[in-house]
């Protein structure tokens, strides 16, 4: 029987099986061990240090940059180490061994080095932590070669994905988002490759590709739609780099439309990208120009009155939707 | 070194200041628990002495940057409660309109630069304040406060080094609370002479007793003093304890409470009030006056907060950028 | 008579200018009064301290971090800070004071505080400074509101952008490109507003986007392409944020094909938000979709042979021109 | 403390070395002239008894990072002149095929984890590298090589602080060659005691003569025993200079020649010369026997590297990922 866990939980669990799989692996970061939840400031690490030790999970001072580094000379050394940044907002501080060293330390000694390093943190909004602690900064990693970045929304690519990361042989940026570390799910505890999307939702209306949270609003919408016989197809990327066009290009051949959601700003973010690249290899299935709903160009706001308003929630995706797929008008909104 | 606490001048206003601070604070686990904060807040019950101790020694103009831990300091300053609470609850009479909540609540006129929900980036933007003094050639000075968790950043360390080749004017204070959310001082640096980090970059520096308002005022005051005759920068380490968690629903599991009775028995307000009785400055009775003056006041700043209305939604589009064209540009 | 300068002596000359008009203006950084240029890496401060002091002509040690974040304290305080990031590879060291405190704190304080600090650096590739030396990095400052991007490419637009960014209220990210620094031309001395596109090359059969190196390569094939009978329409947005869609769609609506051309990673680079939101404003006017030409998704080698490889250069955007322009087979590449 | 340097054992191969290093940096203005280098190459000319006294201190798999002026730390720790050169001419036989350049230049088997472009990085990652052997139980120990400029970064101190709570066997070893580009210690510094940063971290610490190899070999030797036998950190800061200027080009308008001069009197190679001869250890004619050693190595060198096809462009794409497959997945 598949085990049913929120995606904390599923995390907590391949950092487990990781560690006891491979003694390589270790992870560090602050508050791992003695903060309230039993494990970092999301739980994730919870009572890992019983079973393996405060060597393998280690305690830090508050010093990004440092530790980061460390995980890259420690990488280069042939451990696998695990870093937890406690908000990704945090990686600014670190964005020199990130993006300097870890990246790029492959390439120019020309592979006689490899950075098997995961930097796990948390991004995304909706919890009034404001503007330092809200950000979704996956695009600035997605633009860096030499760096994966990850997108989990769902308990089973929450663990999957992260073995995959601490398998790779490459700087991972794995993301989750602090509004869904308690959306349960079934696990079964195999790798998630990179680079292959998820068709979350079949459908042959109009393509959605989403990540995290706007996944998840993408399908309360699909759900919804389906009951006025509009069909949408939404795809999770899960991955920003491997990305995934072939199949998000297969689904639009059959759509023919293209709404891309996420919550980062919309600006130079990472729906920009998919919009080009599909409009250059779909032009010809193409019925209309792929629209992006994303974050506004502002910090994320305090007040949830404000946080609510910057970022799309489903009534903006309907909106859209609308606008592409003139059938659609008759989908609910969250109010009706 | 000022060599002395102006009790007479100074003893009530500090002693009122921190009975303020102690009555705001301990209330926001209730309003917390009622849905009036969102996200994270971090109370300071217990080190009011330090906030206070600094601010009483600086004039308006002076300026301070302030950390995720922060209220105190901004009352300190001289915010009003209502306004600082109507922020904290993210209503539009809050002093940054409810954009920026606990950790992002600042007051211009009262050169409060902000709260800050980064460790250590107060650190760098009170030196950037100390260099603006500098280059207008002003006198007023500069403060940062940050905790025992920030000194292991490395803007703590590339800010003291500028600080002290350009002997900008400005007031390093650690409030060294011994503990970093869950992480115990003692097991994040091997040197635990905090002090000692003055040292590497030739700032003079003076550990306080940060339970002690009186002497932490007269570690400040000396220290603004140097700072406003162009002296330099110092380094205050005030040692001083959260009575509370870390933040509002902490379990606080990296700690025993033998350890926090201990620091209890050290509460600064009883050893203040003691002092001034002592010293025939306030009748016994005056100690509750003091109290009720303190719940008053924050009765009001909660009634005051509660009434003020949710920020319109049109709010969050402004002030991106100035003018607001640029938006319209896109 | 219209001065003919370089470009760094054209943005020496918008320095002088400005100090001489403000005196709350300033500038730091690293070696900008005493190294062999006789300022900065590029000389672009050079005898600004014989006239202005070294008070405001500000030698700093090496902390990119706290630089930046005086240069934000300084900035709150009413100065008005010039930071030279001598690479622009560095102000990944910055990007704590440069993402979390100067971009959000005007926005955070409800615009009770303003920052008008503008960060000097320069970006590009091209003269065999290898990886951490040659990095693009515009997308990644686009990308984050309460940031302006700017990206000069002649000497008029160094000097009228450079007063505009010290005049601008907002923190603006100022990125020159260190082998454009001895292009001369005119220089007016006159401020050049943000968010106004300059078309550099009139043309009726191509739109082309393009940016600092690229932009001059474009009008190298430009030059090239009206011989053969093909008018190729090149603009330079200048700035990234705010950036002048309008005026790429108005030569789109005459051209109906568009190519963007730069040398940041194409991969989520710029070039896709330009390629996206031009797609969804011109869907109607677009005969073919956006191509983009754009770096290769590596860091940058040091050889020569392997710069020149992963950067566009004339050819690729001819190769990439005959794609969109069926008639322009005919022009000339760089060889021939 | 070790207390005497092994004159018999390493005194000759410290100065062949040496001369070995000095001929090989003293060529590449020329070599940077003839349009051989590209872009920024910076010579430790003066500066070999630092990179030499630490390295024959090294075993094999000891792992050194180093900085922008690195190919000393990397001749020091073994790699062969030619393959190095080839890397700064950009060449297919390079260490790194051309992709690194003397800025990017590493050498798996011989530990040296790469020069580095950013001031202050080899620190860091340096300290990871002393993490790794600390958590596999190994006994290697790990070096940071870094400038006196780099003393202000961020990243020295972080990862101080945590090498010192970690106990990790890294030895930190500062260069303070008085100078960081144009920049003199005295003015971005206000104490120029740098051992007193150590301090701060409770980290021991030696000032050492840079310019004495025998100096640098038994504070180092001490050192590397102490981080072998988990005895954790230690901070060498050595003085030194460097006789060129900071890269091929340099005017050096910030310094005078009487002080270029004054410090070329205590160059480290006759000072051991003088030495080993004295001790009976080497005649007066083996003087120009090492020199000619040198030359010819470096002749050597240079004809490999010169010889050496550029690197195929396919090359450029490659080991951005490993395997290279995630560019077919786009
Ligand atoms: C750069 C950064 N890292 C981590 C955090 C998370 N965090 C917030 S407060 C805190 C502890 C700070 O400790 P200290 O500086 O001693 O201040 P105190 O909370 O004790 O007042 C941590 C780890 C943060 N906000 N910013
Ligand atoms: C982060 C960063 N800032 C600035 C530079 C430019 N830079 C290269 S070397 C150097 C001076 C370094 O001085 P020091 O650390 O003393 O080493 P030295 O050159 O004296 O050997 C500077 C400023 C850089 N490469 N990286
Ligand atoms: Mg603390
Ligand atoms: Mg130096």
């Amino acid at each position: 029987m598949t085990e049913h866990l929120a995606i904390w939980r599923a995390l907590n669990a391949a950092l487990r099986d990781a560690l006891a799989a491979d003694d390589r692996v270790f992870v560090m970061g602050e508050d791992l061990t003695k903060w309230a939840t039993g494990g970092g400031i999301y739980g994730v690490t919870k009572r890992l240090a019983d079973e393996f030790g405060t060597h393998r999970i280690r305690d830090t001072p508050i010093s990004e940059e440092a530790i980061v580094a460390a995980g890259v000379g420690a990488a280069i050394q042939g451990c696998r180490p695990v870093v937890e940044i406690m908000y990704s907002d945090f990686s600014l501080l670190a964005m020199d061994p990130i993006v300097n060293q870890a990246a790029k330390t492959r390439y120019m000694f020309n592979g006689q080095f490899q950075v098997p390093l995961v930097i796990r943190s948390n991004g995304g909004s909706g919890i009034g932590k404001a503007a330092q602690h809200s950000q979704s900064l996956e695009t600035l990693f997605a633009h860096i070669p030499g760096l994966e970045v990850v997108l989990p929304a769902t308990p089973d690519d929450a663990y999957g994905l992260l073995r995959t990361a601490i398998q790779s042989p490459n700087p991972t940026i794995f993301l989750e988002h602090k509004a869904l570390y308690n959306v349960r799910g079934p696990v079964r505890r195999e790798p998630v490759p990179f680079g292959k999307a998820r068709v979350a939702c079949e459908g042959s209306d109009l393509t959605i590709v989403a990540t995290q949270l706007m996944l998840h609003r993408a399908l309360a919408v699909a759900a919804r739609a389906a009951e006025t016989g509009v069909y949408l197809e939404v795809i999770d990327p899960r991955t920003l780099y491997p990305l995934d066009l072939d199949t998000i290009a297969r689904s639009v051949a059959k759509t023919r439309r293209l709404l891309i959601a996420h919550e980062a700003p919309r600006d130079f973010g990472f729906g920009a990208e998919i919009a080009a690249s599909l409009t250059e290899q779909c032009w010809d299935h193409l019925d209309a120009a792929p629209v992006r709903v994303a974050g506004a160009r502002t910090p994320i706001p305090y007040a949830e009155e404000l946080e609510r308003e910057v970022i799309p929630d489903e009534d903006d995706l309907v909106r859209a939707i609308a606008q592409l797929v003139p059938t659609s008008a008759g989908i609910r909104t969250s109010q009706s | 070194m000022v060599t002395d606490f102006p009790y007479p001048r100074l003893g009530r206003h500090a002693l009122d200041l921190m009975r303020l601070i102690r009555e705001f604070e301990s209330r926001l686990a209730g309003y917390a628990a009622a849905g009036l904060i969102r996200g994270s807040t971090h109370p300071g019950v217990g080190m009011e002495a330090v906030a206070v101790g600094v601010a009483i020694a600086l004039r308006t103009d002076d300026t301070i940057a302030s950390t995720h831990r922060g209220h105190a300091h901004c009352l300190a300053k001289g915010a009003e409660p209502g306004r600082l609470l109507a922020e904290i609850f993210g209503r539009s009479d809050g002093y940054c309109g409810g954009k920026g909540g606990s950790m992002h609540a600042g007051v211009a006129p009262h050169g409060i630069l902000g709260t800050n929900g980064i460790v250590g980036a107060s650190i760098g933007v009170a030196t950037g304040a100390a260099l603006a003094a500098q280059l207008r050639g002003q006198d007023n000075v500069s403060v940062a406060f940050f905790g025992d968790g920030a000194i292991n950043q490395g803007i703590f360390h590339e800010s003291l080094n500028l600080a002290a080749i350009w002997s900008l004017p400005v007031i390093y204070v650690c409030e060294n609370n011994q503990y970093a959310q869950s992480a115990a001082l003692r097991d994040m640096v091997a040197n635990p002479d905090l002090t000692a980090r003055a040292n590497a970059y030739g700032i003079p520096t003076h550990a306080v007793d940060g339970m002690d308002v009186a002497a932490v005022y007269r570690a400040a005051a000396s220290a603004v003093g140097r700072a406003r005759t162009g002296q330099g920068p110092t380094l205050l380490v005030a040692d001083t304890y959260r009575f509370l968690g870390h933040m509002v629903g902490d379990t606080e599991i990296y700690r025993d409470s033998a350890e926090v009775d201990r620091w209890r028995a050290r509460d600064p307000i009883p050893r203040l009030t003691a002092e001034l009785v002592e010293r025939g400055l306030m009748g016994p009775d005056a100690v509750e006056t003091v109290e009720r003056a303190a719940t008053q006041l924050v009765d009001q700043a909660e009634e005051f907060a509660r009434r003020s209305a949710a920020p319109p939604v049109a709010t969050a589009y402004l002030d991106v950028y100035q003018p607001d064209v640029h938006q319209e540009a896109r």
